[in-house]
């Protein structure tokens, strides 16, 4: 994230790290080029999105199995300063009950995802899963997508993780495993976290780009009246259902049709294994 | 047909081709074990064809010859156009150098014709080759019918047999460079095939590979020889036609004198003079109208070049070392080689190219001492040899030489000579290689003579037919050997006259009868032509040469003189050991106490008729030949050369000025016939009877004494000595004994310091020498063999290492990325996520922040 | 409300949510937790999608957070079926154990220095099947210390 | 938001947990109560008020069973997940909790009490105006499945085990005919919205089971399902699985299963009443509008609440007078039967109010002519079904399955 060459990405830059227009590292961003356009590093480190990558990662590290149970714990606490920090270097919403309500749900959304990938045991990561869903709904809620936050309790919460429960108790009948205590490869690990928050750091650098492409100074400030006509109008189930089967009906028929190739699939894919069985059991 | 000379032309090579052809196709299934007839009446009717065209021919030189004066000197030849092979017009070009100005090129300027035509001749030279050839291959062939019995590749060696025929008597009778090139390489290939008939046996394979590759040698400077030719002369024809091809004479003579008066004749019609073409030849000056002479420098390097051809075919000294491998192909193919068909091929070249050699003495003397030092070694060799074949080969090689060193006299008297003996030879070395193969038939392939012997009683037909064949050889009066030889020497002996200042006559070793020096004398002129005798009478015969062509080598005569004063010496020298070595060989095989190898089984008796009836003929030919064709001890005339006189390339006007076969030198003949007698009598002497002396001798030329007085033991020996016990007794009683040690130790060092080279004598005796071939092989295997091999290895190993290293370089460095990128390949699905993340975050990278 | 700063945070929730599961998908063996973390990528993409649906006004956001649903949901039965497949072959449900695709030569990768499992580590419960207790080895019997 | 109203939203959420906990509580013993006279017995008639000797028809039971399952010792077995196995009660108890957020429980109560920022009137729904609130019961019913699939699978046992397979196999298969019952209301209501719908069936004075039979069977069959009631008790059926997922448990988290069950059969009884049963209207009594007076507003909460207690009487009826489905009968009449009805349902609805809004039939004979329409459909399509899958009501053994060997010793 820290590869910014484009000018207008050094000043967008500003927007996510204010202490850069001020610190002078705007300069060095100035020019055009790669190198010439790294950021000050003392930007950088002042930067607590910096700092929460990097905890982030860390905690990542020490969740993810063949951790100790020390390990983990440390990981956990590490990961919450990693949000705190994460929070930290973003821009304040409006009052503090909208504030403390997506903190907490964030922070819950974001641990349980990370609880959920460090379990070892599969029953537990995908409890956590559900955890982590019952969040993201509720972001959905808050951002005013009520029907894409029940959908998605319902959806992923009721049919897929519960079908995910019943393939765990079915395939994990003998409980330990050990490849759920190791990882594949000495590098697997600090690798794909590395791997893992530079993408994050990519994708917020990218982030205050927004305002240049978009340039919707104008529609930012304005368009908040508007805004109740769109996605946040009262009626908001009916107008969904308008878009829905008028402008992507295509899309839903394809869905449809989608959702009903899987289920062929799915139904094909259980015959042809219960053959096999079959075949394996008379062979003996 | 009603040209029976063009049918008669092409029945003789296409009969042996047809019957080639029909034995390859129809031999493996069909004639097998009797394919043998087809070859023999095939070769029998080309026999019988070349004697039909040699009298069609006949009558045509006579009618030419009473119609004319001028017969005589500008030859006979008969030309037939079969068919155009290549026509390129004009396919090379060079501004031509204005008369009188000074040549920058070597060669002459002039467009020239590249057009090769399938035509065949008839003159003398070629219808005295088809003869002898087809005769030779006639008996051969019915010979081989019967040695060649039971053999698996019966069939085959027909087949080879056919084709081998074919090539000879297209060789002898083309009438272009190209295809005489060609005909050539066609003999040394069936020559290949023919040595390594037997393929299995390694020896026979590596021989036919050594006269396959030796050869390859001289046909390179061949090759050479014939594109210099070409540059030269701008065409390689022998005869001379319009451009169009046309060969009529008299249609050329239209042509030529239509160009002489000046007019503007058609492209088709200029007339292109043949290289040994009458107009040409007619010319006193050997050079194609309106060109400037031909430079020394390119007639030397022209006739060099055909020499080293020459040289290759005819197992001349440098390249000589493949003949006496060729013993290891069937003996009816040896005595094919050595008499008839591929040793011919060279003498035949040079004899047809006199007029080249004319102009170019320097040329001539190299032929001429390549050959009697040939002549020299190979009978130095021979001496030694344990194989019969192995000395009928040397033998070869020897009598070769002495060939070429009657045709480097330079004289019409040598050339005939050479060719004389050629022909005479072809009789009895055919005989003499037939009985070695009738002997080989009878002793089960056994060819070493200590393994048998006292045969006469076993093989009667053999041992007399072999004896006449012996007597031929070394040129006992009147067989066929004694006259050709005769004649060689006596041309060399001439030429030594000729080219001695004339009151030195004295000097040489002909001491008797008149020296055939100066001005041919007029009688002698076998043709008796009237016109040509003033012309023959008034000039010189090295003013010809002398006059226009400038020595390459500047030798004076005086020097020439006396190099084939030596030469003539060498001849005589080699006359004697030639008697002796055949003679050796022959006591060895027939007289003495019986012996036969137990290989032979039950064969140990004499050969069936198909092979002694060929002998037989042989025989009788080898024993009249001579005597029929050379009447020169009669009167002065030799049939042979007279015949062979009626050759263009040979009877040609500048030719006539040398001096002319036909006398007959008594003190030469007597000189040679003692010397054979000689070697006759010593071998006699010393094979004949119990052979006590022949280990001294043996000892004596191997040095073996050396040994004895190089031993410092002898040293001690000599303390016993008597006389030294008496000295040393002596001297101590003076007092004097410290001088006698000082003495004795001074000698001791002198003898040591002198036996040193002794010693190294020692292990390069005569003997030795002889017996190891003067190491020639061992010396090509070091001097040429090896560093040509190490040569092809190092350029095996630039190929292997560099070449084939940079390509499979090239070819590894993508596998190595590849086995690299394999390793990444390792099946499991995680690493190609994390592989595909990373590829993704790099683009991401890219993509937002680039 | 900042709109801006709502979709900065919403993103950064969703970009966090979606390392998280990357990761998670690259660490992990077990291949049912595999596809929640690939579940869990999906559940980022859809809060950055809805955020930049609101950012805009636009429902092309939330369409698509719909279809991802959808697509969640044939990816849930086809993989499931899937995996049930894979762990019926082998018993297991260990990702590194199908590896058979790799390239002819490359050694396998296997499990070294496979760590003890510790007192403290948790044993979760082992399902026993249903019906007639099947014949087990005493000696397997004897470790079975809690059941 | 306004502290008054969190502290609205606080008092109807106390209200209404209390009312529905002691609901709950009291139901235990009517269905007991039910049970011995179904059984020809008498019941729990004991328990009065405590320390007294006063039995008022037992109505102290209740409250005497929650102190006994409170006092009792909560025995965790050694061999189960622990944080598992506390959670999955939790759980299944929230879910079930949860879901009367969004169910109202009359219209609105027309009193100003003259607090700013109050809204006027105060609508008798925790979360007033869900836009997708029957979407919410979906999602919290699905989550109350983790309850017993964790409480199953935590207790490491096989009959829980079993049970927590049964009970997630079938809760899912009766996903479908239960939202395929609701949709039909949902086509024709034109809102996901409870209030919505009651209003709705309030204006037009039809409930939609009249106008949807086949959708208000397809729903009820799938309620029973979801609540795990005794024609689909499979999850728990005693007989075979010695309680199922909640084998065991005891004490207090047993409390929290059985509570949850309750609350499940009276969010259904809540749910059948709203979405076909009129919810709160009754003709001639409580009016349709939005503007009511205080004592229609008291009357609409009693009708509902009414109308609640009869269908959850008729589930206690129906839990004594049916026999239990085998679950391959179970799965069977899910996905053979009541999914094929709940589609005639919704397509046949969907047509007809498609065609009245394109014909655009306002006449007064408009309703009972499409009413009659669907009764038609309805009736044709239970036939064609029963006609279809005959073995639906065949309970024998099928001939063709083999007697496996029976260890003796079992």
């Amino acid at each position: 994230m820290y590869l910014s060459g484009a000018a207008h990405i050094g000043q967008a830059v500003a927007g996510l790290w204010p202490e850069l227009a001020g610190g002078g590292g705007l300069s060095a961003v100035a020019g055009s080029g790669l190198l010439a356009a790294l950021p000050d590093w003392r930007v950088l480190v002042q930067s607590p999105t910096t700092w929460g990558l990097v905890c982030g990662a860390v905690a990542l590290v020490l969740m993810l199995p063949r951790g100790s149970a020390v390990a983990r714990v440390l990981g956990g606490v590490v990961g919450l300063v990693a949000l705190g920090l994460l929070a930290a270097g973003q821009p304040l919403l409006s009052d503090w009950l909208a504030q403390g309500l997506f903190w907490i749900l964030a922070g819950v959304t974001v641990l349980s995802a990370a609880a959920a990938v460090a379990m070892r045991s599969a029953v537990y990561a995908a409890v956590w899963f559900a955890m982590s869903l019952l969040g993201t709904g509720s972001l959905f809620l808050l951002q005013g997508a009520s029907f894409l936050g029940v959908a998605t309790v319902v959806v992923y919460a009721g049919a897929i993780v519960v079908t995910f429960l019943f393939v765990i108790m079915l395939a994990q009948p003998e409980g330990h495993a050990t490849y759920d205590r190791l990882t594949w490869g000495w590098y697997a690990k600090p690798v794909s976290v590395l791997a893992a928050a530079l993408m994050v750091a990519v994708l917020t650098t990218a982030l205050p780009g927004i305002r240049q492409i978009d340039a919707l100074a104008a529609l930012g400030e304005s368009g908040a009246v508007e805004r109740s006509a769109g996605v946040l109008h009262p009626s908001h189930m009916a107008r969904f259902g308008a878009e829905l089967f008028s402008r992507e009906l295509v899309s839903v028929e394809v869905a449809g049709t989608l959702l009903l190739v899987a289920l062929v699939g799915a139904i094909a894919i259980m015959i042809q294994g219960r053959r096999q069985a079959q075949a394996e059991e008379s062979a003996r | 047909m009603d040209d029976p000379i063009r049918l008669l032309l092409i029945l003789i090579p296409a009969l042996p081709l047809a019957a080639a052809v029909l034995i390859g196709l129809l031999g493996p299934r069909v004639l097998r074990q009797q394919s043998h007839w087809l070859a023999i009446a095939a070769v029998l009717a080309s026999f019988l064809c070349s004697l039909l065209l040699m009298r069609e021919l006949s009558f045509l030189q006579r009618a030419a010859g009473a119609g004319g004066e001028v017969a005589l000197g500008i030859g006979y030849e008969e030309v037939r156009r079969l068919w155009t092979w290549t026509d390129v017009a004009d396919a090379y070009q060079q501004p031509r150098t204005p008369p009188g100005e000074s040549r920058e090129s070597l060669v002459g300027g002039g467009s020239r014709d590249f057009r090769i035509d399938i035509v065949l001749r008839a003159d003398s030279l070629t219808c005295m080759m088809l003869v002898m050839v087809t005769l030779i291959a006639t008996l051969v062939a019915i010979y081989s019918a019967g040695y060649m019995h039971g053999d698996p590749g019966y069939w085959r060696f027909f087949a080879y047999f056919g084709l081998f025929v074919f090539s000879m008597t297209m060789l002898v009778s083309v009438s272009n460079f190209v295809l005489l090139y060609v005909f050539w390489e066609a003999v040394g290939l069936c020559s290949y095939l023919l040595i390594g008939f037997w393929y299995q046996k390694p020896a026979a394979a590596a021989a036919g590979k050594k006269a396959f590759l030796v050869n390859r040698v001289g046909d390179f400077g061949f090759a050479l020889g014939v594109f210099l030719i070409w540059t030269t002369y701008g065409t390689l024809n022998f005869h001379d036609s319009l451009r169009g091809g046309e060969l009529e004479p008299a249609r050329i003579q239209q042509a030529v004198a239509a160009e002489r008066a000046g007019e503007v004749v058609p492209a088709e019609q200029e007339p292109v003079a043949g290289v040994f073409g009458p107009l040409r030849l007619a010319d006193n000056e050997l050079r194609p109208a309106g060109q400037p002479r031909t430079s020394a420098m390119i007639s030397l390097a022209i006739c060099l070049l055909l020499l080293l051809g020459a040289c290759g075919k005819s197992a001349q000294f440098p390249l000589h070392v493949w003949l006496p491998d060729a013993m290891e192909g069937p003996t009816p193919v040896s005595a094919l080689i050595h008499a008839a068909t591929m040793v011919t091929a060279g003498i035949y070249m040079i004899a047809r190219c006199t007029p080249l050699f004319l102009v170019s003495p320097d040329a001539q003397l190299v032929v001429s001492v390549v050959g009697g030092f040939t002549a020299l070694l190979a009978a130095l060799i021979a001496l030694t040899q344990y194989d019969l074949k192995r000395v009928l080969a040397y033998s070869t090689v020897s009598q070769l030489g002495y060939m070429f060193l009657a045709l480097g006299v330079g004289s019409l008297a040598g050339v005939t000579a050479g060719m004389f003996h050629l022909f005479t030879h072809a009789f009895f070395k055919a005989l003499l290689f037939l009985g070695a193969g009738s002997v080989m038939h009878a002793m089960g392939n056994v060819i070493d003579m200590r393994r048998f012997g006292g045969l006469r009683r076993v093989m009667p037909v053999t041992y007399i037919t072999f004896a006449v064949g012996c007597l031929a050889l070394a040129g006992v009066f009147p067989l066929a050997g004694f006259w050709s030889k005769d004649a060689v020497l006596g041309a060399v002996h001439d030429k030594v006259h000729e080219l001695e200042p004339h009151d030195s006559d004295s000097h040489g070793p002909a001491p008797h009868g008149p020296a055939p020096h100066g001005p041919a004398p007029h009688d002698s002129s076998p043709h008796g032509s009237a016109e040509g005798g003033g012309t023959q009478a008034v000039e010189r015969p090295e003013s010809s040469a002398d006059d226009d062509v400038t020595p390459v080598f500047g030798l004076s005569n005086l020097l020439r003189g006396q190099i084939f004063h030596w030469l003539y010496l060498l001849g005589l020298m080699t006359s004697f050991l030639t008697a002796f070595y055949t003679f050796r060989a022959f006591y060895l095989t027939f007289h003495g106490p019986e012996l036969i190898p137990p290989e032979a089984g039950r064969h140990a008796h004499e050969s069936p008729a198909s092979m002694t009836v060929p002998l037989g003929i042989l025989a009788v030919c080898s024993a009249l030949v001579g005597l029929l064709l050379d009447r020169s001890y009669l009167d002065g005339t030799n049939s042979f050369a007279n015949w062979l006189l009626w050759t263009p390339s040979l009877g040609f006007p500048a030719a006539m000025r040398t001096t002319l076969p036909g006398e007959f030198h008594l003190s030469v003949a007597g000189w040679s016939t003692l010397m054979a007698l000689g070697g006759i009598g010593l071998s006699s002497y010393l094979y004949l009877g119990s052979r006590h002396e022949i280990h001294g001798i043996r000892q004596f030329f191997d040095l073996a004494w050396v040994s004895g007085w190089s031993d410092v033991e002898s040293f001690a020996r000599m303390r016993q000595w008597r006389v030294a016990r008496w000295v040393r007794e002596c001297s101590a009683a003076v007092g004097l004994e410290w001088l006698l040690r000082l003495v004795v130790g001074a000698l001791l060092l002198v003898v040591l310091v002198l036996s040193a080279p002794l010693l190294l004598l020692y292990y390069v005796s005569p003997y030795k020498l002889s017996y190891h071939r003067f190491y020639l092989d061992e010396l090509y295997e070091l001097v040429l063999v090896r560093p040509l091999r190490g040569l092809a290895r190092l350029c095996y190993g630039i190929d292997r290492w560099l070449i084939d290293g940079t390509v499979n370089f090239v070819g590894r460095v993508p596998r190595q990325i590849g086995d690299v990128m394999r390793s990444l390949q390792m099946g499991l699905v995680p690493f190609y996520a994390l592989a595909m993340v990373l590829g993704l975050l790099i683009l991401l990278a890219v993509q937002l922040l680039g | 409300m900042n709109e801006l700063a709502l979709l900065q945070n919403y993103l950064l929730v969703g970009g966090l949510l979606f390392a998280i599961g990357l990761a998670g998908f690259l660490v992990r063996r077990n291949m049912i937790v595999m596809f929640l973390s690939a579940e869990i990528m999906l559940q980022g993409i859809s809060v950055s999608l809805v955020a930049w649906g609101r950012y805009h006004n636009d429902w092309g956001g939330q369409m698509l957070v719909v279809f991802i649903i959808a697509v969640a949901a044939c990816e849930a039965a086809i993989a499931l079926a899937l995996v049930l497949m894979l762990a019926k072959q082998t018993g297991r449900l260990d990702i590194v154990l199908w590896q058979d695709l790799r390239e002819e030569g490359q050694p396998a990768y296997v499990d070294r220095e496979v760590p003890e499992e510790r007192e403290e580590d948790q044993v979760w419960p082992t399902l026993t099947p249903a019906g007639i207790e099947p014949e087990v080895d005493p000696e397997e019997e004897l470790h079975r210390s809690r059941v | 938001m306004t502290t008054a109203a969190l502290i609205e939203i606080l008092v109807k959420v106390i209200l209404l947990l209390g009312g529905v906990m002691t609901a709950a509580a009291y139901f235990v013993l009517l269905e007991r109560r039910m049970a011995a006279w179904v059984q020809d017995r008498v019941g729990p008639n004991r328990v009065g008020i405590p320390l007294t000797r006063i039995r008022i028809f037992g109505l102290g039971q209740p409250l005497a069973d929650g102190v006994k399952f409170i006092m009792k010792e909560e025995y965790t077995p050694a061999h189960v997940d622990k944080r598992m196995y506390v959670l999955a009660p939790i759980v299944i108890l929230v879910a079930a909790l949860t879901v009367f957020a969004v169910i109202p429980f009359g219209s609105v109560l027309p009193v100003d009490l003259g607090i700013e920022g109050l809204s006027e009137p105060i609508r008798l729904v925790v979360a007033p105006g869900m836009d997708v609130a029957v979407f919410v019961i979906f999602g919290l019913s699905s989550i109350a499945v983790y309850g017993v699939i964790l409480g199953g699978w935590a207790s490491n046992n096989k009959y829980s085990f079993l049970g927590a397979l049964r009970s997630s196999a079938q809760l899912i298969a009766y996903e479908l005919p239960l939202g395929l019952g609701i949709l039909g209301v949902v086509v024709a209501a034109g809102s996901l919205d409870l209030e919505a719908i009651i209003s709705a069936q309030a204006t037009s004075g039809w409930w939609f089971i009249l106008a949807q039979p086949l959708g208000c069977v397809v729903f009820v069959v799938a309620a029973f399902a979801e609540a795990a009631r005794l024609p689909f008790d499979l999850p728990e059926c005693e007989q075979e699985l010695i309680g199922g997922y909640h084998t065991e448990y005891s004490g207090i988290k047993l409390l929290l299963f059985l509570v949850a069950e309750f609350l499940h059969m009276i969010t259904a009884a809540f749910l059948i009443v709203i979405l076909f049963l009129g919810g709160w209207h009754f003709w001639g009594l409580t009016g349709a509008g939005e503007q009511v007076g205080l004592v229609q507003a008291v009357l609409r909460v009693m009708v509902l609440s009414g109308k609640v207690f009869l269908v959850i009487l008729l589930f206690m009826l129906i839990r004594w007078s049916w026999p239990r489905f085998r679950f391959d009968q179970l799965m069977a009449l899910a996905w053979k039967v009541m999914l094929p009805l709940g589609l005639v349902n919704l397509v046949s609805v969907a047509i007809l109010d498609q065609l009245r809004t394109a014909w655009q039939l306002d006449a007064w004979w408009s309703n009972p002519l499409l009413i009659a329409a669907n009764w038609g459909i309805c009736l044709l399509a239970w036939i064609v079904v029963a006609y279809a899958q005959p073995l639906i009501a065949d309970n024998r053994p099928q001939q063709e399955l083999e007697l496996y060997d029976v260890d003796p010793q079992v």
